[in-house]
């Protein structure tokens, strides 16, 4: 009985995020443009994009291989499969002990690997500049993503997502410096994940300075839909997954009632929202930087997060 | 009486060697060089006569007349044709200058003496002084071989090396062999002088030219 | 019986040597060449089959029987490779049949002064055959007339003159410390009585004489800085020659050092020999493997190898112990085998290639792959690698010495690194690469050669118990 | 049991001579080849065997090898894991070159060695004594290096041989030296007899330095490493394959074997040493290999990485061990054992497909392939899935071990020592950035050889393998996915590993649900490849069903965009060298020194720009080159002593004389 409940909880979880994912994009868009004082696409456009790129037909190039159609499933599924693993409104879910959080980070890593290899396969200048430069921001982002990890498994005694977040919101732990520093350098590498300013532009076209946008400039139709959807899920993953670590509140206890759940989704996207905004006006306030400057910035993360872990040692009682 | 006798009598000859090891050392002339070597084989022969007449051991005198007929007089006077055959009458070249020589004879002298007088006085102390002359000998005459770039002079340091060998094996009493050892060390001896004819070597035991060292087997760099 | 092995061992020899040394037929002096040296050797091996018996004058023991069966057995494969050497050398008119006539009666009345140095019971006997055996290589070294070969043999004779002096005098004293103790005359020369009295010598005396056999005798092991005569000997000689050089004439002049070592480490008031061959051990070994970087010339770079490998049996036996003395002893019987092999092929090769500038040679591998494999092979066991015999030998030397005297191991390690370096540095010139060189076929024998390899490859692997027992006794003699 | 193996060796050493005899004729590859892969394919079943049933040691002692000892072999529940190891990869490249061996132009020089080489690894793994074991190890040092110059005619490879052979001989000098520390002067030589001699604290501190410089140095332990990147892309890939996929791990067993069987319990400062190097070696390789555009060299580099990762594994086992923390040590032992296996896999895979395309396309430099998915698909896919297994990308089965090892660190802050505290985390840390940039490396592997549009013609005319290579390939690719996905299988037969090693196993996972695989406890972490597997292809599945169903499943084939200018010349690609751009300058500029030079001509001059990268070694430049400058040195000095005149010779007599009688008189 229980296991049924939890699988649809499970699957209710994949379907969460899978449709609530755009929406988030659309919401930072928005939120972007009104900041800037722009009217904005509206909300829903993102949604739009989607159904109207699926029913494209795809234009190939001539050179691409196999791979190159095949990569955006891959993609997808891996994305997906990681969010999906990433509480959101309620722990303990079912497939939670398939993957830890060392595991959710490579299958992203995954993700990424295919996706580089997609800029490479077509032959052009544009998706190699988009490869290597995406190769060596996740050389950097990596190492930090995985002491930060590291930094939290120690603190929570384990790298099950899960058992993390309900030891986060049992507040046993209280603040401390470490949990500082290792928030900071997450929302460091997510900003790299996501391919966000400062590192990266979403929305730019400008040629030497696309990184993500150059990887896939060869795709299109139900391809580049897939590829989107992926990064809007990405961000979404991300999302989630900094709210459901430092800011555990609401999140649904396995065996609550219905009351507890509603709350748990109402505050899920407040989190949302909050973070929405929050990444917006980031975005707004600042200018995006130079590629090489971009491994300062990361390893700045990456020392955060290191500091964060030996620093434990220091204060903690470990 | 008779004991101190002998003993000062073999004292005397033996240290007369050292010293004329010396004044080997001390020439600059071919010639001369050769003379004094005649010198050193007659006071060779002459202390080995005394050690056979000591020791009565008649065969020793054979050893003597080796000496005295083969070093003191043959070789010297084959060295003085090769000398004016090759034409290589001159002054002799020496590595390090007389003086250092010198001093470096007397350091050798006193080495030998420092290690021979640590033997036991249990042993001979004929022997004993015996073989701390033998070894100066013996050590001038290498010292003469690597300080001297002529090759005649170089054997003719060979060759007191050789007196000072003689000099241990017939200080040696009862030592079996001495006079076979004699014997082949002149032939040896005689080898060399040989060979230094036939090679037309001038200058130096090595090589006729210098040229020819430096096509060595290509192993010249 | 017994006395017929022995004298057997002396008398074939020096009536070879009588019997070519007036023969006119150089092709049936070859052959016969070849039989004498084998029937020295079977002589030889039954001195093992019968308790010999020791004279004043000839002694049989553990130690020598080893030495003796390896240097005639060396002796005879050596004459097989002799055999067709010559017959080429006759063929390009490097020799004329006078010479070869010459060179086998030399050849044999070397191989006389060998056996005799072995089983001389009297010091003095010892040093007379030496002697001998060096002013024998003398002559051979200098057969070919060239002034290259004569400069060879002049270094050689000199040098070897001086050593023999300095070996002369040491012997001098030994008599001189035995004489006390022992008495006057013959039996303060004879081996056996001298090692009984070892204890009661004066020990001052022995110790300079020990310093002048060091030096007389080491001169003609090669140990650095007396070696110079060594390589350019090698070089210039006739290719058997230098088999015969490296993989005996060393050995003998060892087994003297061994010899007088023995008597020294009897007397505990003497100095320690062992130190002072360790160092000079070390020294020839480090020294011999840089000299090995620079060799142009193939012979001589095996020369250096051969002083090389003294080194280390010299700090093996240095070091002492019953498991070091076994490996020196080990490592000295490989060494022979295998360096004589070596030249085997090297003579083989110089003879294809019609020089011995390893610039000239390259590809052999290609072009002749059966002699270009061998010496790999010959490379590859004198470098002391695995699985051939030195291997176990160095194996032994360095793991026994490393919990005793760490330094001096790694030392010696260093030194055989070096020389490994060195030897492969010229082997992939010569076997590998580029074919080099005139392309000619070799129709020469290759039975010695394999012969040595097969045995060293055999006793890398495994050694018979009788002949670890053998080796086990000797080693304990040694002390 | 140990009898079998030894018949096993036996054949593969009857092989050698068999070889040579036949080697001129044309049959000789195959009669070769397939008899190792019979032979190594039972050999391995064998292993398996003794490893998943009951195992017992037994002992045999041949009367061979040192005599008063004999040859002493056991197999023991490490070296029949290692022999796996040695016989799977000896399996699988035997089957690959059974078509590839058939380009080789000279089978005579490989066709004897390589049996040779497979029998030494083996005696290896099974030896109980220093003495066979040595004699097995430099064996397989000198049969490897015969096969790293087969191909003798390019001088490189000699040179490479060299440096290969000098390096293996330092390696077995050092073990040498070890097994004389362990040994002591009476010469114990028995592994059963060192067991029960316990050395002093230093001494056994200097054995495992020795031991870590003799085996490191074969492994390829950065600053040892420099003769592998020469000497694996030197050989023939299949051999390749061998020396990187299955002789580093050769060295990690002897490492093990005297770490953790010999030297009894270990010190804990041990272990900063192998964590140190194991994590600079993780970090240097793969920078390394970014560096490269040489496919076989690149591969050589990824060797030296993960070595690293197998000794950071290792490290911590022996710190955990040394603080009598049985089960984690058995954790980290364990990860550093299973990626020994999945290292041995996927590396031999990838040389084996860097060896299809050297043979299709003739061409070992990445700037001159590309496009080669069009030309070899198979190879291609099989290539694709090593890539990600190495690049540690779930759910293949690099990405287990590598788990494992973090899980591993993850437990290092229960350790008392402070240095380990601090140390491990750092190590994690370079652990993480050399698998991000492992898999950026092997984008860019994958991205340059086969993907893209051809550089050259020799590219562009590629033909696909023959079956035989194909099918070694595919047995290894499913391995890789296997291991990925049922780990659980692979830790339980580690069991008795670790258990013999450090005193536990790992807990038992196979009965575990889902087939997941648990480390410590299930709310702390696990881990489970199927059903990661299973969804990642159930949501891509259903994603492409559900797309083409109800969206759109039309394709229209068109020239790239480009963002309108596509150039038809291929030279407009990115190469290899660009594609480390970004890296180089963030990693490069000190590790390096890289620069790059411009060479900008002046307007109007119809000279071509030029951009050149110069890198430096700085490991060699620094430990190598002095060495070399040295010898050279030193022999230059020394040489003069071979021209001296005879008066000097003597003088050299003199003087010692002289010295001697001095050392008397004082």
């Amino acid at each position: 009985m229980n296991f049924v409940r939890d699988l649809v909880f499970q699957g209710a979880q994949m379907l969460l995020v899978l449709l609530l994912s755009p929406l988030l994009t659309g919401f930072v868009r928005k939120v972007k443009a009104r900041l800037l004082r722009r009217r904005g696409p509206p909300l829903l456009q993102p949604y739009r994009d989607l159904v109207r790129l699926m029913r494209k037909e795809v234009v190939l190039a001539e050179s691409a291989s196999w791979l190159f159609r095949v990569i955006p499933y891959i993609v997808f599924a891996g994305t997906w499969v990681a969010a999906s693993l990433v509480p959101t409104f309620r722990g303990g879910l079912l497939f939670s002990w398939s993957a830890d959080l060392i595991a959710i980070i490579a299958l992203l890593g995954s993700a990424r690997f295919f996706l580089a290899l997609a800029g490479l396969d077509v032959g052009t200048s544009f998706g190699g500049i988009g490869s290597s430069r995406e190769v060596m921001i996740a050389s950097l982002a990596e190492p930090a993503m995985l002491m930060i990890v590291f930094t939290l498994a120690l603190i929570a005694g384990a790298t099950q997502l899960s058992t993390m977040a309900a030891y986060m919101a049992s507040g046993a732990e209280g603040l401390r410096v470490s949990l500082g520093l290792a928030v900071i350098a997450l929302i460091m590498v997510a900003i790299a994940e996501n391919a966000r300013i400062p590192i990266d532009n979403p929305t730019t076209h400008l040629e030497l300075t696309m990184v993500h946008e150059a990887m896939v400039l060869e795709y299109s139709g139900r391809h580049l839909a897939l590829i989107d959807l992926s990064s809007e899920i990405k961000l979404l993953l991300y999302v989630s997954l900094i709210t459901c670590l430092f800011t555990p509140w609401g999140i649904a206890v396995p065996d609550a009632d219905v009351q507890a759940l509603v709350a748990g989704v109402v505050s899920y996207l407040g989190k949302l929202a909050a973070c929405g905004v929050l990444l917006a006006v980031f975005e707004t306030a600042i200018a995006k930087m130079r590629v090489f400057r971009v491994p300062a910035f990361l390893g700045a993360a990456l020392m955060l997060s290191l500091l964060a872990t030996l620093l434990l040692f220091v204060s903690g009682s470990l | 009486m008779r004991g101190n006798l002998t003993f000062d009598v073999a004292h005397l000859l033996a240290g007369s060697l050292v010293l004329v090891s010396f004044m080997q050392l001390y020439q600059d002339r071919l010639y001369a060089l050769l003379n004094i070597y005649a010198l050193h084989a007659l006071v060779l022969a002459a202390s080995v006569a005394w050690q056979a007449f000591v020791q009565d051991a008649p065969h020793l005198y054979v050893t003597a007349a080796i000496a005295l007929i083969f070093k003191a007089i043959v070789i010297p006077v084959a060295l003085h044709r090769i000398i004016v055959r090759l034409g290589i009458h001159r002054e002799i070249e020496t590595v390090v200058g007389v003086g250092p020589t010198m001093l470096l004879g007397m350091g050798l002298v006193a080495l030998s003496m420092v290690v021979m007088l640590r033997v036991t006085v249990q042993a001979d102390p004929l022997a004993r002084e015996d073989l701390a002359f033998a070894l100066s000998v013996v050590l001038l005459g290498l010292l003469m071989m690597v300080t001297r770039r002529n090759a005649v002079s170089q054997v003719v340091g060979f060759m007191s090396l050789e007196n000072g060998l003689v000099l241990a094996a017939t200080g040696a009493k009862g030592m079996p062999l001495v006079v076979e050892i004699s014997v082949a060390f002149s032939v040896l001896i005689a080898f060399i002088v040989i060979g230094i004819f036939l090679f037309r070597i001038r200058e130096r035991f090595d090589t006729v030219d210098v040229q020819a060292l430096d096509r060595f087997r290509g192993e010249r760099r | 019986m017994t006395a017929d092995a022995l004298t057997g061992v002396l008398l074939i020899p020096i009536l070879a040597a009588a019997i070519f040394a007036m023969l006119p037929g150089y092709r049936i002096t070859a052959r016969l060449n070849v039989v004498a040296s084998l029937l020295t050797f079977l002589t030889a091996v039954c001195l093992f089959v019968v308790e010999p018996r020791s004279g004043a004058y000839l002694l049989v023991d553990d130690l020598n029987k080893v030495f003796v069966v390896l240097t005639t057995f060396v002796g005879f494969t050596t004459s097989v490779f002799s055999a067709s050497y010559i017959d080429h050398e006759i063929e390009i008119g490097r020799l004329t049949p006078a010479f070869v006539r010459f060179y086998h009666a030399m050849y044999q009345t070397l191989m006389f002064a060998m056996n005799l140095a072995l089983i001389a019971n009297n010091i003095g006997l010892m040093w007379v055959a030496i002697e001998m055996a060096t002013l024998t290589t003398v002559l051979m070294v200098g057969i070919y007339r060239t002034h290259e070969a004569l400069e060879a043999a002049w270094k050689y004779f000199i040098l070897g003159s001086v050593g023999i002096a300095l070996a002369l005098f040491g012997t001098i004293l030994i008599y001189m410390a035995a004489r006390p103790v022992i008495g006057e005359g013959l039996y303060a020369m004879v081996w056996t009585v001298l090692i009984t009295r070892a204890a009661e010598f004066d020990p001052a005396l022995l110790n300079v004489a020990f310093v002048f056999l060091l030096l007389g005798y080491g001169t003609k092991v090669g140990l650095a800085p007396l070696h110079a005569w060594l390589p350019d000997a090698h070089a210039e000689g006739p290719t058997p020659i230098s088999a015969v050089l490296s993989g005996l004439l060393l050995n003998v002049a060892l087994y003297a050092l061994l010899r007088f070592k023995m008597l020294l480490a009897l007397n505990p008031a003497a100095i320690a020999p062992g130190p002072l061959m360790v160092t000079m051990g070390l020294i020839s070994c480090v020294f011999a493997a840089f000299m090995l970087y620079r060799r142009r010339d193939i012979k001589r770079m095996f020369a250096y190898s051969s002083i090389e490998h003294m080194g280390i049996i010299v700090f093996a036996f240095g070091m002492g112990g019953a498991l070091a003395n076994f490996a020196g002893l080990l490592h000295m019987t490989m060494h022979s085998l295998t360096k004589s092999a070596i030249f085997f092929a090297v003579g083989h090769i110089a003879q294809v290639k019609g020089t011995q500038k390893i610039a000239d040679m390259g590809g052999l591998t290609v072009t002749n792959p059966v002699l270009g494999w061998g010496l790999v092979l010959g490379v590859v066991a004198i470098a002391g690698l695995p699985p051939l015999g030195i291997f176990m030998s160095e194996f032994l030397v360095v793991s026994s010495t490393f919990a005793r005297q760490p330094w001096l191991a790694a030392i010696l390690v260093l030194g055989i690194l070096v020389a490994l370096g060195g030897l492969f540095l010229r082997l992939n010139t010569i076997a590998f690469g580029e074919v080099r060189g005139p392309v000619q076929r070799s129709d020469a024998s290759y039975v010695p050669m394999f012969l040595h390899f097969a045995i060293v490859f055999a006793a890398g692997i495994y050694m018979p118990p009788a002949l670890v027992l053998g080796f086990e006794n000797v080693a304990k003699l040694l002390g | 049991m140990t009898a079998y193996f030894l018949y096993g060796v036996g054949a593969l050493f009857a092989l050698a001579p068999i070889a040579v005899v036949l080697a001129a004729s044309r049959a000789a590859s195959g009669i070769v080849y397939i008899a190792c892969l019979l032979i190594t394919a039972v050999l391995t079943a064998l292993a398996a065997t003794y490893l998943f049933g009951r195992p017992v040691g037994s002992a045999i002692i041949l009367p061979l090898g040192l005599p008063w000892l004999g040859a002493h072999f056991r197999i023991d529940p490490l070296s029949a894991f290692f022999l796996i190891v040695v016989n799977l990869g000896g399996a699988a490249a035997s089957l690959f070159a059974l078509g590839y061996g058939r380009h080789e132009k000279t089978p005579q020089r490989v066709l004897p060695f390589y049996p040779a080489y497979l029998a030494a690894m083996n005696l290896v793994v099974s030896s109980d004594d220093a003495f066979s074991f040595l004699v097995a190890w430099e064996f397989m040092s000198l049969t490897s290096w015969a096969l790293v110059i087969a191909h003798h005619k390019d001088s490189d490879n000699v040179r490479a041989g060299y440096i290969y052979l000098l390096m293996a001989s330092f390696g077995t000098l050092a073990l040498l030296l070890a097994f004389g520390l362990l040994a002591g002067s009476d010469g114990h030589y028995a592994f059963e007899a060192i067991r029960t001699a316990h050395p002093s604290a230093g001494l056994a501190a200097l054995v495992l330095i020795l031991t870590v410089v003799g085996a490191g140095s074969k492994a390829g332990i950065v600053p040892l490493h420099a003769w592998l990147p020469l000497a694996h892309p030197a050989a023939p890939s299949h051999v390749s394959a061998l020396m990187s996929g299955v002789m580093t791990k050769v060295a990690v067993y002897g490492f093990a074997r005297i770490a953790f069987d010999l030297l009894g319990p270990p010190d804990w400062w041990w272990s900063i040493l192998v964590l140190a190097l194991g994590g600079v070696t993780a970090t240097m390789g793969v920078l390394y290999a970014l560096m490269q555009h040489d496919l076989k060299r690149l591969l050589a580099y990824h060797t030296v990485e993960n070595i690293g990762i197998i000794f950071i594994g290792l490290g911590l086992a022996l710190a955990f061990k040394a603080h009598s923390m049985a089960f984690a040590a058995a954790l980290a032992l364990t990860a550093a054992l299973f990626h020994v296996l999945n290292h041995s896999v996927f590396k031999s895979l990838l040389f084996f497909g860097a060896g299809a395309v050297l043979n299709a396309t003739g061409e070992r430099d990445m700037e001159h392939l590309g496009g080669l998915i069009h030309r070899m698909p198979q190879t291609a896919f099989v290539f694709l899935i090593g890539c990600v297994a190495i690049s540690a990308l779930p759910p293949l089965n690099g990405f287990v071990s590598e788990w494992l090892t973090f899980q591993a660190i993850l437990l290092s802050p229960q350790l008392p020592a402070w240095g380990l505290k601090f140390l491990v985390p750092a190590v994690g840390a370079l652990l993480a950035l050399s698998a991000a940039l492992a898999a950026a490396c092997f984008v860019k592997a994958f991205g340059m050889s086969f993907l893209g549009r051809a550089r050259t013609p020799a590219a562009a005319n590629a033909e696909e393998t023959d079956g035989n290579s194909l099918a070694a390939m595919y047995f290894l690719a499913a391995l890789c996915l296997i291991a990925g996905i049922l780990p659980g299988l692979f830790i339980d037969a580690l069991a008795p590993v670790s258990q013999a090693l450090v005193g536990t196993g790992m807990p038992h996972q196979s009965g575990l649900a889902w087939l997941t695989i648990v480390p410590v406890v299930e709310s702390r972490s696990s881990y489970n490849g199927l059903l990661v597997f299973v969804f990642v292809t159930m949501s891509g599945s259903i994603a492409a069903f559900a797309i083409h169903r109800l969206a759109s499943d039309r394709i229209r084939r068109g020239p790239a965009w480009d963002c309108g200018y596509p150039d038809p010349s291929p030279a407009t690609q990115y190469t290899a060298s660009s594609f480390a751009q970004p890296i180089r300058r963030v990693y490069g500029t000190s590790i390096f020194h890289a620069r790059e030079v411009a060479e900008m001509p002046p307007p109007g001059a119809t000279s071509p720009a030029r951009l050149t990268v110069e890198l430096r070694d700085l490991i060699w430049d620094s430990l190598y080159a002095p060495i070399a400058t040295f010898v050279g040195f030193a022999t230059d000095r020394l040489n003069i002593l071979q021209f001296l005149t005879i008066r000097r010779y003597l003088t050299l007599v003199f003087a010692a004389l002289v010295l001697l009688l001095l050392v008397l008189a004082i």
